[in-house]
């Protein structure tokens, strides 16, 4: 087939405001990188976007079948938006797996552009399917562009150098052209990326940016598609310089730049574990950035090297997931008796046990707040976006150094993958909260207060300040081994004091919508862009809902309870059987709360919050 | 770095009472290494002790050293943290039979591997004392305790073995109630770089008096067993006067004139293995001293060493450029 | 001194309900010894009694110092009692130590009997006194009886062949024949207790009993005592066959009878530590009792083992206290998600972190109820004193084995060393719960359900039924591998119902009182005794209060709210910071709560109770 | 015991799609595994594998015979509760690198120690496979990953040394690619008494490809690895011409006819820890097979016959006595 010489002024434009995309393919395929490149390529143009991926299950399966699919899903957007859409508007499928492992999720009426060319019979049966279903009806409903991208990718590099297999590679550029071509989007910033990426092998940045040119004008050819689209650039997004950052890579940046405000070094003691793994990774290349990371042989040795860095002066951090914060269960107990600063990343998975580790969920909150033996208590805070977990990582590391305690900081796996663009902080709008080395030995003792009730930090190497900490109960002051029951007593409260009077200091959380009302959604961690989008369509059809996202998870803000009483209703949305619902009642008897949960190992989608309003506020009475 | 002080014993006591049971065989080790420490030419506050939780862990809380009193087990891990993130520190590991090679067993191997410059003192009293008496990982088999009432049916580890089969870069044994034995080997564990282990016998008289009284009894000390001393011959005996030698893979007795000479610094672990393997119960002398000291990369020098190539390569890095990486754009 | 001659008619026999003596020590000293001797010579005098001991903390301390101080106390009586008493009538101090760290607790005006032969300078040093109590003044307000027991059992014991090291070592029978003839017990049971237990050595038999008969003798001397008391036999104990038993051998007991009403062999996997120890090695000496018992190189071996002896067919048990719990964490979520039956005891003691190993604290229940990773529900029980725990264990193993999960038993060290009279059980009564093991491969599936909601137990060896278990989700019925998004949330669903749904079966806690008032006081573990004390001694002075101990705490027993809303204000003293008012709270919003704490590693006095009812009473508006 | 069936390979595949990556030398294993267990003349249903978790922790799933995927480095300990429970099975721990040696290293040289009589697979593949490609402590020092973006600057454990260390009573390795080595040590190791360890290189093709090739890879093979068979001279090479001698505590090259016999059986564990030290680096050949096979109580035999010891001397222990036991009295 020749290219057309069509026009993209022969089929109509039609605006949208907002546009949900999902690439699926094998493993192979490369829908990640696809993805991405959509993505930023959206962010140059302006777009608010939000992206989402989703890997196969933890081993990679064979080519062509159903759990070898991978997706990745770009939600892109005109106007301010919060997470990666519901259902796609369109749904790339590479093969028939693809196809059929994420044609539940399409929108009625959505468009699946689809590569006939691997829907051989082989392919076919390998995804478990008796028939082609780009020909039984199957998709009758769905408006079917059917393409045999192999074969087209095969004409337009028929002069290239590259073997038969590795032009077969350059199908996803194809499809990212046709893509840019049907949302009008420029190919010039991935010809670019192309060029610099392969600078060493000039070939591939040919042939792939030919395949994507050639996507690219396949799309003009108006038999396939009967309009293209644009999405403007949104205006709401406040002015600054951004990029499009992942939830994970936002709290591993988020942790380094927590160190320096701390002016300590950061020592990440971690043992891989799905879906943290990455941060470990990540701040591993981060040699130049005073970060050292420690990859122990588990869970409970990253934690206890960590303490043990504390213990010499840099700020200890450990990322892990569920089942691995059960292993340092034991060892966070410690932290909170020797009082030493830490950071505890939970990005959660599904569980319980091994679960469904590649899926999302939010069931740890319990175990963050109460999982441990003992009194032993421990702020709790989450992250509600990936460029809050920025934020969230920062805060952490402050309120670690500053109180001399563990701090647990919970993300999630859709946080964790899901990407959106991040507003570039100030360096100089960061928080200093260096907290200096005790090293004056005049009056020295360990366990002697200062402000926020912290103990002072006095390391290892410090003449005159010598000292035993341990697991045992300490003294009031003199940190020895106590076993007095009334100091026991106050040494309980104190450390209760000393995290809960962070109350004090915690904001309340920001309410969208009306002061007080019928009814207040509140929401944590990766519910929280559903929530906040849901919220915004209710407000805009004029339903009477207000929303709050709550980072302060154990203590609660001062002055919640308050807030809370303005509003008859208070509905929580979340990925486990309704975990901080539970907290709530326990911490505000006296409001009326409503769970909602979902525990699917999926995020909620925006229309199902809607909806759940929409049927409290029907049925008020 | 702080002035080089002449320290004393005294100066390394703690103001804490020390809360052992009398007769216990900790006392002599705590003394020996008030001693020993005293001597390293080390200041105080460079000094860090950290233990898990048994009877032995409780030895921070009676030097005036910086210290850890860890939870059980993972004294290894807790120390690997503070070792990397100061390695002008000595860091000390104190553990016993139950706290290393029991809950620790897996630290304890980890550390042996990674060769970080610590040293890891393990009191083998083949008892969990301070849980009041039940067999231990290295408990014989047959022993009799609460928790074995018909004797245990386990085969004991032998913890020169395991750290040998771990790659142990310097491994040794003393006698808790040979204080002079102990100080040399202690001093030598102190001088060695890389992660220094060292089985100390020690005696608990609660729960397992005289375990060791076959071979660490003053009386037949000498004859029972043996000092691995590097480049001398294998040579004990009051009288000096008997050896073993190597024959294959198998030790004898022989003359002293005829004793091998001994190598822990070889490159294979054979011949120690081989010596670890005699056991009290035979008839050969029971070596204490020093097995295995050989080099082997350090693994905090060589994770520093990284990182400084990787700065001075790279540049110290930058917070801003960090951030600012990748595709970049700018709105309004 | 020679032994006096005038007989106990000529001081004047004073009538007690109710005494507390608490005998003190050093460690050498054999007060333990002595204090189960009262105990079981009390018993077979037909008094109700509760004991509690008061250990050193681990480690033996050199003699004659404070740390080196063991006591035993006792409270019998003749009318039913709860706890082992608030503050002792008596005080018994064989060493200026064990005066010193025990007058406290005294009762003002109480009786100290001292050993003054003890006092001596070297002594008092040791025990940091700078001048003799017993001649400073400083025990003014105090009957003091001051004797030189040293001497007078050199003097009793002259013509023994004991050493005089031996002979001193008699010292503790001295002073039970003292205390027998104060109180009015007879000598005898523990004269044949000496002649069987020390009837290979008999001089040790002759010479403690001479001993016991010299201080018994002693009494008579009305320069030392103004008059004896009798404590007259309870008639309010149900008729049958008793014996003394400590919690941990009580539980111990329950978890043996338990795997035989299950029909199953018990396999305890476990880890030493304090206060657990003592269940491990009560049950390694069962093995004729079809009890196998494997000590672990650590706690998550333990739990795993025992996760794979039932697997295997045994009904797998692993006994621990707080931090141990912690790190069998991330197994007891694999044993929910597996589905087979374990018991897991938490014998608690206060913490956090290696905290007071040796003091008992309540402190445990959140981890219980919430302390894991991802949705993983799993029953808990508590047991409300030392022969409860015999029930409960029973209950836990029924529960494992019928509904195919883990179940938590949490005791504390209380409960553990307390011990109480216990009226044995009759075999027949004990319920019956044999569950077979699924033989028929017909129609097998390893996640269908059967009653209950239990998945059958398919156990290795059987042929036909071979099947793979593990911690990925489980697809419904089938059991294989799923990460379908509504086969997770109907699993989640399910395995909480299994857990839930017990709160069917689960009966109401016994109310004490009225049915219905102002207050009703609720009780957990440890703390049960106390509070049914005080709400006796409430009533009884004419208060308006009702009691009732928890035994279920997760579920809750259907029915608790209604209950509960009997009462105007519901008060829940705990030795923690509030951890089952948290969730009853939570549990029942509606309900008006108070928290009432004490974390000393102590337990409740009665009278705090009772002075706390007391106070909320009058402050009724 | 239900009737001695005949199996075939085809008998053990369980109906679970296999789902590791193309190419992976898992493949080969599992292949190998169900022709072995089909022919131990043991019926299905007395088999059960118990793994941990990893890409080689799934290989119960695809195993026809009782199983169980349990959580991450800990399938020794629950393959322990699952013997004693029930000694009559045949029970084998799948486990990796990652699983058995890095967060189940404690229960892994604890079942060592107790031998138990059952068998541990190590497929150690030098990675974290799962993760997607981390060092592990078998990882060759400098491997880069992402989680060693510089080289790691970890020193390997070797798992034959560790086992030896530990008491290992059966220590052998093999070759994932070559599976007629591997049936013979797999059948090797379930006839063994005791705990029989097997480390068997395995080819991650994803994430660590080719770490073996330059031992393992067909064309080189005989020349770079020489097989330890029991009572057999160590002679390698495709023409079988050339051998291993010990000198001392060395081993060096020689003409096949000068070749040391090997045995395994040996009191002393010497020899097998000087063959284990041999690298893939060296150019000495890398010995499989079998470095240790020698007879030592085992656990869950002697746990069993003590219970049997005691029931025999006391009788059945009756509840009633139990309760009743100590002083009782009664009222009313
Ligand atoms: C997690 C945990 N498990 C168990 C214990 C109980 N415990 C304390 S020390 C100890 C064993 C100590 O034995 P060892 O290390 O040989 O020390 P020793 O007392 O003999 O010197 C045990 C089991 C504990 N403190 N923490
Ligand atoms: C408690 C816990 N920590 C971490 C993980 C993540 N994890 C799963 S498998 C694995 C390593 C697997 O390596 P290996 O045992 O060598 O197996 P392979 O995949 O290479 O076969 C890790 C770190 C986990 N599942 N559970
Ligand atoms: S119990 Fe044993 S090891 Fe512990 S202090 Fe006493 S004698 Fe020493
Ligand atoms: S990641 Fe490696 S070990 Fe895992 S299945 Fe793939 S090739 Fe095999
Ligand atoms: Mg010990
Ligand atoms: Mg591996």
């Amino acid at each position: 087939m020749t290219e057309s010489k069509k026009t993209a002024l022969d089929v109509p434009l039609e605006q949208q405001e907002t546009v949900v995309i999902r690439f699926a393919g094998d493993s192979g395929d490369g829908m990640q990188l696809t993805g991405s490149q959509f993505t930023t390529t959206s962010a140059v143009v302006g777009n608010d976007l939000a992206t989402f991926p989703d890997f196969p299950a933890e081993i990679r399966a064979p080519a062509g079948t159903r759990p070898g699919v991978s997706g990745f899903q770009i939600h892109f957007s005109a106007i301010d938006i919060h997470t990666p859409g519901d259902a796609p508007d369109v749904l790339v499928a590479l093969n028939p797996a693809a196809l059929i492992v994420n044609l539940g999720d399409l929108k009625p009426g959505g468009m699946i552009i689809a590569n006939s060319g691997n829907f051989t019979a082989r392919n076919l049966k390998k995804a478990h399917l008796d028939s082609n279903p780009l020909e039984d009806g199957s998709l009758d409903g769905y408006r079917v562009i059917s393409i045999d991208i192999n074969a087209r990718v095969a004409e337009a590099l028929k002069d290239s150098p590259l073997s038969a297999a590795e032009i077969q590679r350059c199908k996803n550029f194809y499809v990212l052209g046709l893509m840019y071509w049907l949302y009008s989007r420029p190919v010039e910033p991935t010809a670019r990326w192309l060029q610099t990426t392969f600078a060493k092998r000039p070939e591939l940045a040919v042939a792939n940016e030919k395949a994507m040119r050639s996507g690219y004008n396949a799309g003009n050819i108006h038999e396939l598609f009967q309009g293209r689209y644009e999405v403007p650039a949104c205006a709401e997004m406040p002015p600054g310089r951004y990029r499009n950052i992942m939830g994970n890579q936002a709290l591993g940046l988020g942790l380094v730049a927590g160190a320096q405000c701390a002016g300590r070094k950061l020592f990440l003691g971690a043992y891989p574990i799905t879906p943290a793994t990455d941060i470990l990774q990540q701040l591993a290349a981060y040699k130049h950035h005073d970060v050292i990371t420690f990859m122990a042989e588990d869970e409970i040795a990253a934690i206890c090297a960590a303490l043990g860095a504390s213990f010499a002066g840099h700020l200890g951090a450990t990322s892990t997931s569920g089942p691995g914060v059960a292993l340092k269960t034991e060892a966070l107990g410690l932290a909170v008796m020797t009082e030493l600063p830490l950071v505890l990343v939970n990005v959660q998975r599904a569980g319980p046990s091994t679960g469904m580790p590649t899926k999302v969920e939010q069931a740890d909150l319990l175990q963050a707040i109460f999982g441990r033996n003992g009194e032993a208590p421990i702020p709790v805070l989450a992250c509600a976006s990936p460029t809050d977990a920025f934020d969230c990582a920062i805060e952490a590391c402050r309120i670690a150094v500053e109180r001399m305690t563990p701090v647990i900081l919970l993300s999630d796996n859709y946080i964790a993958n899901g990407s959106e663009p991040w507003r570039l902080p100030d360096l100089d709008e960061l928080p200093d909260f260096r907290v200096p080395f005790r090293t004056d030995p005049k009056d020295f003792q360990p366990y002697l207060r200062k402000e926020k009730l912290a103990r002072p930090w006095a390391i290892p190497g410090t003449p005159g300040l010598e000292h035993r900490i341990g697991g045992l109960e300490k003294q009031d002051r003199t940190g020895n081994v106590s076993y007095d029951p009334a100091n026991h007593e106050a040494m309980v409260r104190l450390r209760a004091r000393k995290v809960m009077s962070l109350a004090e200091e915690f904001p309340l959380p920001t309410v969208y919508g009306s002061e007080s009302g019928d009814l207040l959604v509140v929401s944590w961690g990766g519910t929280s862009g559903a929530v906040r989008s849901a919220a915004e369509i209710l407000r805009r059809d004029g339903f009477p809902v207000a929303n709050a996202t709550f980072r302060h998870l154990w203590p609660f803000p001062q002055g919640l309870d308050d807030l809370l009483s303005r509003y008859q209703t208070i509905l929580v949305p979340e990925m486990n059987t309704g975990q901080l619902y539970r907290v709530l009642r326990s911490e505000f008897p006296a409001r009326n709360f409503l769970s909602y949960t979902k525990v699917q190992g999926k995020p909620f989608h925006t229309s199902q919050i809607v909806e759940r309003v929409q049927s409290i506020l029907e049925h008020r009475p | 770095m702080s002035e080089q002080t002449t320290l004393t014993k005294k100066d390394m006591k703690s103001d804490q009472e020390v809360r052992w049971c009398p007769g216990c065989d900790d006392y002599a080790i705590l003394s020996t290494m008030q001693g020993v420490l005293a001597n390293l030419g080390i200041p105080r506050e460079k000094m860090c002790i950290v233990s898990g939780i048994g009877c032995s862990s409780r030895f921070p809380y009676y030097m005036s050293t910086y210290g850890f009193h860890g939870i059980h087990g993972r004294a290894a891990a807790i120390a690997t943290g503070v070792k990397i993130a100061n390695p002008d520190l000595s860091v000390w590991v104190v553990t016993g039979d139950g706290d290393g090679l029991s809950i620790g067993g897996n630290h304890f191997i980890h550390a042996i591997r990674r060769n970080l410059d610590i040293n890891i003192l393990l009191f083998n009293n083949e008892i969990y004392g301070l849980t009041k008496g039940q067999y231990s990982p290295t408990s014989q088999t047959g022993l009799v305790t609460k928790a074995s009432p018909n004797g245990t049916v386990e085969r004991p580890f032998n913890p020169i073995s395991v750290a040998v089969g771990a790659g142990g870069s310097f491994v040794a044994r003393t006698l808790a109630g040979d204080p002079k034995h102990s100080a040399e080997v202690f001093t030598q564990a102190a001088r060695h770089h890389g992660t220094s282990f060292v089985e100390i016998f020690q005696n608990c008289v609660i729960f397992n008096d005289g375990t060791f009284d076959a071979v660490a009894e003053k009386k037949v000390r000498a004859e029972r067993t043996i000092d691995l001393v590097p480049g001398q011959p294998l040579v004990y005996g009051a009288a000096r006067d008997k050896g073993l030698r190597f024959a294959g893979f198998s030790v004898e007795r022989c003359a002293a004139t005829e004793a091998s000479v001994w190598d822990p610094e070889a490159r294979s672990a054979a011949a120690a293995l081989l010596l670890a393997e005699i056991g009290r119960d035979g008839d050969l002398p029971v070596p204490i001293g020093i097995f295995r000291r050989v080099a082997a990369p350090v693994y905090e020098e060589a994770l520093h060493a990284q990182i400084a190539a990787v700065k001075a390569k790279r540049g110290p890095g930058s917070l801003h450029d960090l951030i600012h990486a990748g595709e970049t754009w700018t709105v309004g």
